[in-house]
C-alpha cells in the first residue's frame, strides 16, 4: 500500500503551490509515497507542533523555524539528525547554520529558503517626482523629504502597531550596515560588543528619524495596512522583506523596484540581511523514516529549489546550485547577494534563548523608538540589560 | 385595542434604546458581511460601501469553497457542537441538580471542584489530553473533540444551572415526590422543563467556544475527514499575506450555522414557564 | 413562591444512602475529571519542576521565587495583573450594566421585535475572535478610517486618535471591544433570570404604583441578584483567563510596549512561547498556578461567602 | 371619589370568550360583591378593572374618566390577588410599605399605617418574616394588608379571606366593613362565602359564564332571584327545584323552595319523603330527603334534630317563600 | 390499610417551635379533620406526615411501620397542597396523569381515571390547558384531581375547597365523602370551613399554636368542648363568653352560650340588651347585642327577623346548652 507522509507547516499560504506543483512533482518520481501538506495558522504553529510532538501525534515531516525553535526540538530528540542525509551536500555550512547545533556537528533540517530585506519602491512615484534610487543615507532622507513635500504619497509605508514590522522591516533591515553584518553579530554573541555600543544604537537613531515620514496614525497601523497602503499606490517606499514580492506582484497596479538598505556614506560596504527562514526536518517518531528521507533528499535537490523559488518569488533557495528566477523583483533582491555582504538577523542565534527574549524586546523597543516613547539610548540600554540578565557570553 | 400597561411613549423609548444598541452590535457584523462580497481593492478603498456591481465579487467565497471539502467541515462542526452541547446539558444539569437540590457533606467543596474548570484554561492541559487521546486511540476522531468540549463545558453549565435550579419551587418538587416520582423523574420531568431558559442559555454559551475553537481541532483532529469549519477556514489566515476576501467569506459563512443554532436555542427563552404553579 | 434557607435543613442521622446523588454526579464527574482536571493538574504540577542541567527536576517553590523575585518577571507579572484589573473593572462597569439594562428592556412585556433585538445584540458574542479582531482593527484603523469617517459625520473627527497604537488608550479600547463582543453573555443570563419572575408579582407591583425604573430596582433586581452574582463571577473568571482577543487585536506581545498585556497573554506567551521565545512550561505553569490561585480566591469568596448569604426565591 | 362604570367589557383568550359584555355601574363608596361559579370570569373582570388585562372591547370608566388605557399604577386602586402575589424578597412589613414608600409617603406615616394594618390582621409577630416563612393564611393577610395600607379610592379584593379560619374571617370581615365606612372607599370584592356576600355587600353581582345574571342587594337576591341560576346560586344549601307539573302547578315550569323554608313533620304535610342522609352541623341540621313526587329535597332545620335514614317524613313548603320560574328559567312575579 | 400514628412530633424553624409534640392516632379508613387558627401548624403537620418536612423529633408511623425517614414517594400518600403546586408546564390532564404514568399504570387506565376525576370536578373543558390558563378555583380542582386519581391509602388535603363556590364546594365535598367510602382510604383534611368539618369528619383535631387542644367527633366538639379555645373555635358565629361572676355563677370563671342558643324576646328574658347591629343572611339573622351585664352578645335566629339597632331586647340562654369553664379555661362537666 501507499505510504502517506504528512507535512506539518505554518505556511498555509503555500498550500496551493504544494498541492499543484511540489507534491505532484515528487509523487511522479516516487510512486508509493503520498504527501499530505497540512498547514497550520502561523500563530498557532509552534505551540501546536510542540504539543503534538510531545504526545507523539505529529506528522512525519516537520517544517523548521530557523535557529533555536528547531534546535530545541532536536535537543529533545524529536527531530532526526540529518547530517548525513543524501543531498545535504548541496548546502553550504552558512546555509545550514540556522539548523545546525552550536558546535556545528549535526544538522537536523534541510534548508529550504531564505528571505532578504530591503526597500521596495513605487517606480511610478519615483519617476513622477524625479527621484533617483537612493544609495546612501542622505539620499534616502532627501528622497523622503521630497516625497513628503509633494504630498501625494506617504513617504514610508510602515506602522508600529504590530511591533515586528518596526523591528524586522526597520531595525533588522538597516541595522547590518551599522554593526557590519556578521562581524558585529558575532562580536555581540561573543560578548565583545554590547547593544549600547554606537554600532547598535545607531540603527535606532535612524529609525527614530523615520517617524515624520510615516502615515497619519502609524501607531495603529497594522502590517496589512502598510501592505495595502503601498500596493494601493498611496505610499512611495515600503521597507520590505523579499517574501512580499509574490503578493505585491499580484496586487500592485504600478511598476515596482527595490533597493538595498542605503549605506551611511557613499563608498561604505553594504550589508544585507539574508535570513534563512524555512527548512524541513524528519520527526523522530515517524513510522516511515525511509520514505520521509527520500522526500527530504528530494527537497535538498536542485529540482525542488527550482520549483520552490520560482513559485514563491522572494523565498530564495539556499541550495548551492544557483536557481534561475524569472521574477524581475526577485532577481533584483537576489542580485544584492554579490556586492553586499550577507548576514542573518542579529537576534536569532543564541541571543534569544533566555528570558527576557531579545527578539521580542527588540520588537517592543523598535516600536517605542519610532513612536518616540523611548529614546534610542534608553531602548538600547533596556535591551542590553535584559540580555545581561541571563546571557553570559563565553569568555 | 391597544394596551393599558404599555404606554406608547415608554414603548417608544424602549424601542429607541434597543434599536440604538442593535445598531452598535450589528454595524461591525454588517461591515464584515458587505465586505465579504467585495473585491480586495474596494474592501480597503471603501470599507463602508455596500457592494456595487463594479465592486461586487464572490472571489472570497470561491476561494473558500474551492479550498477544501467544506460540506464535510460543516458536518463535522455540527456533529461535534451538537453532541457536545447535548452531553454538557445532560451531564451538567444532572450534576447541577445534585448540587443544588441535596444537602450532603462536601456539597460546596464538590461545587468548587467542579468549578476549577472555569478557572484554568483547558489549553494548558493540552499535552496530557493529547497523550491520553493518543493512548486511547482517539486522535483524529470527532469523539476526542466531543470529550474535550464536554469536559470543558460542564463546569460553566453546572455553575449556571445550579443557580437556576434553586429557583424551582420546592412545593412543586415535593408534589412530584408525593406523586411517587423518583428523584430521576423529578429531575427529568419537572426540573428540566422548568429551567428551559437557563438550559438554552447554557447551550448557547457552550456552543460559542466550541464552534469557534481552533486549537483542539488543530491538535486532536486535524485530518481532512475530521476538520471543523473553523480549522478549515484558518488556512486563510496567513503569516505574511492575508487573504482578507477569503477570511471574510469564511467567517461570514461560519456565522450562519451558529446563528441558526442560536435562534433555535433562544426560542426556549420563554416567559412565565412557572406561572400558575403555586400561590 | 417560597424561598430556601440553606442552613435550616436538619438532616436526621441515619438517612438511607441516597444513591441518586451519585448517579446524578457521576457522568459529569468522570468526564470532567478525566479529560479536564487530571491534565490540568498534570500541568500545574510542572510549576514545581524546572530544567536543571538539561534534566527536569523538582525545584520546589523556586519558580515562584523567580516569578516574584526576579525584577523582570515580577515587572511583567505586576504589569499584567494591574492591566487585568483595569480590564476587569471596565467589564464590570460597562459590559455588565449595559447587559443588564438591555435584558431589562428586552423583558418589557408585550414588546414587539424582541427576538430580533435579542438575536442582533447577541450576534457579536457568536463571532470568533478572528473576525472581531479584524473588524475592529478595520474600524479603528486610521488608514481605512471607518471610525474617523463616522466621527467626521458628527463633527468630532478631532477626537480621533490611533487608539490601538497608544499606550494609554489601547487597553481601554481593547476592553471596550471585548465588552462589545461579550455583552450578550450578561444580557442573556439576566434575560433568562428575568423571565422566571412570576407575572403576578410584577402585576402586584404595577397596582402598587411601582413601575418602570422603580420596579426594576425594587422588585426585579433583588429577585435576579443571584444571576447578577453569576455574571460578576463569570466576568471575573473570564477576564482573568482572557487572552484571545488581545492576541488577535494587539498581538502576542500585547503592544504597544506591553500596555495591553494581561495575565492570559503573559501566560500563553510564556507557556507556549512566541516567535523566537521558546515555550517555558515550568514558568508557564507557575504563572498559571498563580492565576489559578487568584481566580480560586475569587470563586471561593463567591461560593463560600456571597452565594451563601444570597437569598434565593423560588417561583 | 371612586365611582366605576363598566361599558360592555368583553375579553377573549384566543377564541374563548371569558367576559361577554359586562355592563355595571358602581357608585362612589359602594361595596359591590361579585359572586359566581368557579371560572365564570370574576378574577378576569377584576383584573380588567385594575388594568392588568387588556380588555378586548368595552370601556372602563373611573370617576367619570375613560381609563381603559390608563396603566394600573395610575388608576388609584389597590388589589388583593387571589394568588397573593407577595414580593418574595421583602419582609411582611416591606411588602406592605413598598407602595407607600414609592408614593413618597413620610416614613413615620408608613410606620403608622403598617402598624395599624398589621394589628388589624394579627400580623405583628410576623412583620420581619418573608412570605416563604408564612402559613397560607398569614400570606393572605399580608396581601390584604398590602392593599389596605394604601387607602386608595377603589379596592379590589379577590377572595381575600378564603384561607382564614372562621374566627379570623369574621374579624377581618368586620375590619374590612369598618375600613369601607371610614375611608368611604369603593370596594369590589370577590367571594365564594355566602355569609361574606350577604353581610358585606351593598350590591351583589351574580356572574355566570362571563355574563351578569342579576344585580341587587343581598336580600333582594335571596328573596327575589331573577332566575333559576341566581336562585340556585344564592343560599346554601341550595334551593330545592321541583318540576312544577309534578306538584300540579301548570303556570310555571319549575318551582323552588329553599331548604330553610321546608317544614318537616313526622305526621303530616304536603310531600311525603324518605330521609336519605342527615348532617348535624350543631346549630343546624341538614336533612336530605327523597320524595317520589319531587325528587331529592334538602331541608334545613334550626338546632339539633334526630331523624334516621329511611324514616318517612312530610315536608311542607313555607307558602310565602315559594319561587316560581317559567320555561326560560326566569322568575314569575 | 392506611393507619397512622404520630408520636410526639416536634418541629422547629430556627428557634420558633411550630409543632410542640403532637400525638395522634388515626385508624385505617378514618376521616380526620384538622382545624385551628391560621398559622397554628396544620400545614406543617400535614407536610410532616407526608415526609416533606424533616421533623425535629418524634416519629411518623404508617401502617405500623416507622416511616419517619421514608421518602415521600414511598409512603403511598396523595396530597393536595394549600398552594396547589401544580406542574406549570403540563396540561391539566398530564398534571393528573403524571403520577400514574410514573407508577406504570396502563394508558387506558390512566385515561379512565383522569376522565372520572375530571368529570367529578367539572374539569373536562380544561383538560388541555396549562395551570396558568386556569382560574383559581380550577387550579384548586386540578390539585384535588391529581391527588384522587392515584387512589392511595392515605390522603392529605390542605384546605382543598377554599377557592370553590358554594355549589361546587358542596358537590366536591360529597365526592370526597363518597371517595372516602368507596376507597376505604384514610383521609386527613385541613379546612377552615365549619360545615366541611362538621359534615365530613369522623374525628376533628383542634390545633392551637402547635399543640392539640381536643380530639373528638364533630358533635362532641360542638356539644362538649374541652376548653374555652375549642368552644370558641368550633361554631360560627363564635360562642358568647360571659364572665361568670357577672351573672352570679361563682362556681365557674366563664360561662359560654352559643349564639344559636340564645332566645330573643322583646318582652322579657334573662339579660336585657341593646341591639347594636343586625346581619340578614336570608336563612338566618345574626343579631349583635350589647348588655351591661354580659358585655357583647351575638344571637343567631333562624329565618328572617326584623330588629332595629338601639332597640332593647331580652336574651335568654337555652338552659341545656350553657357551657361552664374554670379558671384554667377547662370545661366543667
Ligand atoms: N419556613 C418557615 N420558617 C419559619 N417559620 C415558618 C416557616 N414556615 C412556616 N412557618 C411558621 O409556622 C407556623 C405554622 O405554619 P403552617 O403553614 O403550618 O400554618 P397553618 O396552620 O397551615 O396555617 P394556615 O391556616 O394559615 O395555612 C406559622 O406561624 C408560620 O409562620
Ligand atoms: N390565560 C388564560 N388563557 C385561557 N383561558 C384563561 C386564561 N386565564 C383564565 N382563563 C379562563 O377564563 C375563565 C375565567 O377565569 P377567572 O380567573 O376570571 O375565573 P374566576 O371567576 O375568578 O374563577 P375562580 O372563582 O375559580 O377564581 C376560566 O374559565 C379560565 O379557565
Ligand atoms: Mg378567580
Ligand atoms: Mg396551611
Amino acid at each position: 500500500a501507499d505510504v502517506t507522509l504528512t507535512v506539518e507547516s505554518w505556511r498555509n499560504d503555500d498550500l496551493q503551490i504544494w498541492q499543484e506543483k511540489i507534491i505532484p512533482a515528487f509523487e511522479a518520481k516516487n510512486p508509493g509515497i503520498k504527501i499530505v501538506f497540512s498547514p497550520t495558522a502561523p500563530t498557532e504553529y509552534n505551540a501546536s507542533l510542540n504539543a503534538k510532538l510531545d504526545a507523539g501525534s505529529a506528522g512525519d515531516i516537520i517544517t523548521c523555524r530557523p535557529f533555536d525553535a528547531s534546535l530545541e526540538l532536536f535537543n529533545k530528540k524529536q527531530l532526526v539528525d540529518l547530517t548525513s542525509l543524501p543531498g545535504m551536500e548541496n548546502f553550504s555550512p552558512v546555509a545550514k547554520a540556522a539548523w545546525t547545533t552550536d558546535d556545528g556537528k549535526s544538522t537536523f533540517c534541510v534548508p529550504m529558503a531564505s528571505v532578504i530585506h530591503g526597500f521596495i519602491y513605487n517606480k511610478d512615484a519615483f519617476d513622477k517626482l524625479g527621484i533617483a534610487v537612493p544609495k546612501t543615507q542622505d539620499e534616502f532622507y532627501a528622497a523622503l523629504d521630497k516625497i513628503k513635500a509633494d504630498g501625494t504619497y506617504i513617504p514610508l509605508a510602515m506602522g508600529t502597531k504590530d511591533l515586528w514590522e518596526a523591528a524586522t522591516m526597520g531595525y533588522q533591515n538597516i541595522g547590518p550596515n551599522y554593526w557590519k553584518g556578521e562581524e558585529g553579530r558575532e562580536a555581540l554573541i561573543a560578548g565583545k560588543q554590547k547593544l549600547t555600543d554606537p554600532e547598535w544604537v545607531k540603527p535606532f537613531e535612524e529609525l527614530a528619524k523615520w517617524k515624520p515620514y510615516l502615515g497619519d496614525g502609524f501607531e495603529a497601523q497594522t502590517y496589512s495596512d502598510s501592505q495595502n497602503l503601498f500596493t494601493l499606490g498611496r505610499a512611495a517606499i515600503y521597507p520590505a522583506g523579499s517574501w512580499e514580492i509574490a503578493l505585491f506582484n499580484t496586487q500592485a497596479q504600478f511598476k515596482m523596484g527595490a533597493f538595498p538598505p542605503p549605506v551611511p556614506k557613499a563608498g561604505d560596504t553594504g550589508y544585507i540581511s539574508d535570513h534563512p527562514d524555512i527548512g524541513v526536518a524528519l520527526n523522530a517518531k515517524s513510522t516511515h523514516a525511509e520514505e520521509a528521507k527520500k522526500f527530504l533528499s528530494w527537497v535538498a535537490s536542485p529540482e525542488f529549489a527550482d520549483i520552490y523559488a520560482n513559485s514563491l518569488p522572494g523565498f530564495f533557495s539556499l541550495n548551492s546550485t544557483p536557481v534561475k528566477m524569472s521574477d524581475p523583483l526577485a532577481q533584483e533582491f537576489v542580485s544584492w547577494r554579490g556586492p553586499y555582504k550577507s548576514t542573518v538577523r542579529s537576534t536569532y542565534q543564541i541571543l534569544s534563548r533566555g528570558t527576557p527574549n531579545l527578539e521580542n524586546e527588540t520588537w517592543v523597543e523598535s516600536a517605542n523608538v519610532i513612536n518616540g516613547t523611548d529614546t534610542p539610548a534608553v531602548a538600547a540600554e533596556k535591551l542590553q540589560k535584559g540580555l545581561d540578565s541571563w546571557y553570559k557570553p563565553a569568555k | 385595542m391597544s394596551k393599558a400597561r404599555t404606554s406608547p411613549i415608554r414603548t417608544g423609548l424602549v424601542h429607541l434604546a434597543l434599536s440604538a444598541y442593535t445598531l452598535v452590535a450589528l454595524f461591525p457584523v454588517f461591515l464584515t458581511i458587505i465586505n465579504s462580497f467585495k473585491d480586495r481593492a474596494s474592501i480597503f478603498r471603501e470599507p463602508l460601501m455596500i457592494p456595487t456591481p463594479s465592486t461586487f465579487s464572490l472571489v472570497g467565497y470561491q476561494t473558500v469553497l474551492g479550498q477544501g471539502d467544506f460540506a464535510t467541515y460543516f458536518q463535522n462542526s455540527f456533529i461535534v457542537t451538537i453532541v457536545s452541547i447535548l452531553l454538557v446539558l445532560l451531564f451538567g444539569a444532572m450534576a447541577a441538580f445534585a448540587l443544588s437540590e441535596y444537602r450532603f457533606r462536601g456539597n460546596t467543596l464538590l461545587g468548587l471542584y467542579m468549578a476549577i474548570g472555569i478557572m484554568i484554561p483547558i489549553r494548558l492541559g493540552t499535552v496530557a489530553i493529547l497523550q491520553g487521546m493518543v493512548a486511547a486511540g482517539l486522535v483524529n476522531t470527532l469523539t476526542a473533540l466531543v470529550l474535550v468540549y464536554t469536559a470543558q463545558g460542564i463546569p460553566l453549565a453546572i455553575f449556571i444551572l445550579s443557580e437556576f435550579m434553586r429557583t424551582v419551587s420546592d412545593d412543586l418538587k415535593n408534589a412530584g415526590r408525593i406523586d411517587g416520582l423518583s428523584e430521576y423523574a423529578i429531575f427529568f420531568r419537572l426540573v428540566l422543563p422548568l429551567v428551559r431558559p437557563a438550559m438554552a442559555t447554557v447551550a448557547v454559551f457552550t456552543m460559542i467556544p466550541i464552534w469557534n475553537d481552533l486549537w483542539f481541532p488543530l491538535i486532536l483532529a486535524p485530518s481532512e475527514a475530521t476538520k471543523t469549519v473553523t480549522l478549515g477556514s484558518q488556512i486563510f489566515i496567513g503569516q505574511f499575506v492575508t487573504n482578507w476576501n477569503a477570511v471574510l467569506a469564511a467567517l461570514s459563512l461560519a456565522i450562519l450555522p451558529i446563528l441558526v443554532l442560536y435562534v433555535i436555542f433562544s426560542r426556549q427563552l420563554i416567559r412565565g414557564i412557572t406561572s400558575g404553579a403555586v400561590k | 413562591m417560597s424561598e430556601t434557607d440553606n442552613a435550616a435543613d436538619i438532616v436526621p442521622i441515619k438517612r438511607p444512602v441516597r444513591w441518586h446523588i451519585f448517579v446524578f454526579m457521576l457522568p459529569a464527574l468522570i468526564v470532567y475529571s478525566a479529560v479536564m482536571v487530571l491534565p490540568l493538574i498534570e500541568t500545574l504540577r510542572l510549576s514545581l519542576y524546572n530544567t536543571v542541567d538539561g534534566q527536569p527536576a523538582f525545584v520546589g517553590l523556586a519558580n515562584f521565587k523567580v516569578l516574584f523575585g526576579d525584577a523582570r518577571w515580577a515587572r511583567d507579572f505586576w504589569n499584567a495583573l494591574v492591566n487585568n484589573l483595569i480590564f476587569f473593572a471596565i467589564h464590570m462597569c460597562v459590559q455588565n450594566p449595559i447587559g443588564v439594562a438591555l435584558a431589562a428592556l428586552l423583558s418589557v412585556p408585550k414588546l414587539r421585535g424582541v427576538a430580533f433585538y435579542r438575536t442582533a445584540m447577541f450576534l457579536p458574542t457568536l463571532l470568533s475572535f478572528v473576525i472581531v479582531g479584524f473588524i475592529w482593527k478595520l474600524i479603528l484603523s486610521p488608514i481605512w478610517g471607518v471610525a474617523p469617517w463616522m466621527l467626521d459625520l458628527i463633527g468630532l473627527k478631532f477626537l480621533f486618535a490611533p487608539w490601538l497604537g497608544q499606550s494609554g488608550p489601547a487597553l481601554i479600547a481593547v476592553s471596550l471591544i471585548s465588552n462589545w463582543q461579550y455583552i450578550g453573555i450578561p444580557m442573556m443570563l439576566i434575560y433568562a433570570a428575568l423571565l422566571s419572575i412570576p407575572e403576578e408579582v410584577i402585576e402586584a407591583a404595577e397596582c402598587d404604583g411601582i413601575t418602570g425604573w422603580a420596579q426594576f430596582w425594587k422588585i426585579k433586581l433583588p429577585l435576579i441578584l443571584p444571576a447578577i452574582g453569576i455574571i460578576s463571577i463569570l466576568t471575573f473568571v473570564g477576564n482573568f483567563n482572557a487572552f484571545d482577543l488581545i492576541y488577535t487585536v494587539q498581538g502576542a506581545l500585547a503592544g504597544p510596549d506591553m500596555s495591553t498585556d494581561i495575565l492570559g497573554t503573559l501566560l500563553y506567551r510564556t507557556f507556549f512561547g512566541f516567535q523566537l521565545q521558546l515555550g517555558d512550561r515550568s514558568m508557564g505553569a507557575t504563572i498559571a498556578t498563580v492565576m489559578f490561585l487568584i481566580i480560586l480566591a475569587g470563586v471561593s469568596l463567591y461560593l463560600f461567602v456571597i452565594q451563601r448569604r444570597m437569598r434565593r426565591y423560588q417561583f | 371619589m371612586g365611582s366605576l362604570q363598566l361599558k360592555s367589557i368583553r375579553k377573549t383568550y384566543g377564541t374563548h370568550e371569558v367576559l361577554k359584555g359586562i355592563d355595571l355601574e358602581v357608585k362612589d363608596g359602594e361595596f359591590v360583591i361579585f359572586v359566581g361559579p368557579s371560572g365564570c370570569g370574576k378574577s378576569t373582570l377584576l383584573r380588567s378593572i385594575a388594568g392588568l388585562e387588556d380588555v378586548t372591547s368595552g370601556a372602563v370608566v373611573i370617576n367619570g374618566r375613560d381609563e381603559t388605557l390608563t396603566p394600573p399604577a395610575k388608576r388609584g386602586i389597590a388589589m388583593v390577588f387571589q394568588s397573593y402575589a407577595l414580593y418574595p424578597h421583602l419582609s411582611v412589613k416591606d411588602n406592605m410599605g413598598l407602595g407607600l414608600k414609592q408614593a413618597g409617603t413620610a416614613k413615620d406615616e408608613i410606620e403608622k399605617r403598617v402598624a395599624k394594618a398589621s394589628g388589624m390582621l394579627s400580623l405583628e409577630p410576623y412583620l420581619g418574616r418573608r412570605p416563604a416563612e408564612l402559613s397560607g393564611g398569614q400570606r393572605q393577610r399580608v396581601a390584604i394588608g398590602r392593599a389596605i395600607v394604601r387607602e386608595p379610592e377603589l379596592f379590589l379584593f379577590d377572595e381575600p379571606l378564603s384561607n382564614l379560619d372562621a374566627a379570623l374571617r369574621v374579624q377581618t370581615r368586620l375590619e374590612i366593613a369598618r375600613l369601607h365606612r371610614s375611608l368611604k372607599a369603593t370596594m369590589i370584592y370577590v367571594t365564594h362565602d355566602q355569609v361574606e356576600a350577604m353581610t358585606l355587600a351593598d350590591k351583589i353581582v351574580v356572574l355566570n359564564a362571563g355574563a351578569i345574571e342579576q344585580i341587587g342587594s343581598p336580600m333582594e337576591l335571596y328573596k327575589r332571584p331573577a332566575n333559576v341560576f341566581v336562585a340556585g346560586f344564592i343560599g346554601s344549601p341550595q334551593m330545592n327545584f321541583i318540576a312544577a307539573e309534578k306538584v300540579g302547578d301548570h303556570s310555571a315550569k319549575t318551582i323552588g323552595v329553599r331548604p330553610e323554608h321546608l317544614t318537616l313533620s313526622r305526621e303530616h304535610g304536603t310531600w311525603a319523603a324518605k330521609v336519605v342522609h342527615v348532617e348535624h352541623l350543631g346549630a343546624d341540621t341538614i336533612i336530605y330527603l327523597e320524595s317520589d313526587q319531587c325528587g331529592l329535597l334538602t331541608a334545613r332545620l334550626f338546632g339539633e334534630h334526630q331523624y334516621e335514614p329511611d324514616e318517612i317524613v312530610y315536608a311542607t313548603p313555607d307558602q310565602g317563600h315559594v319561587h316560581r320560574f317559567d320555561v326560560d328559567d326566569q322568575a314569575i312575579r
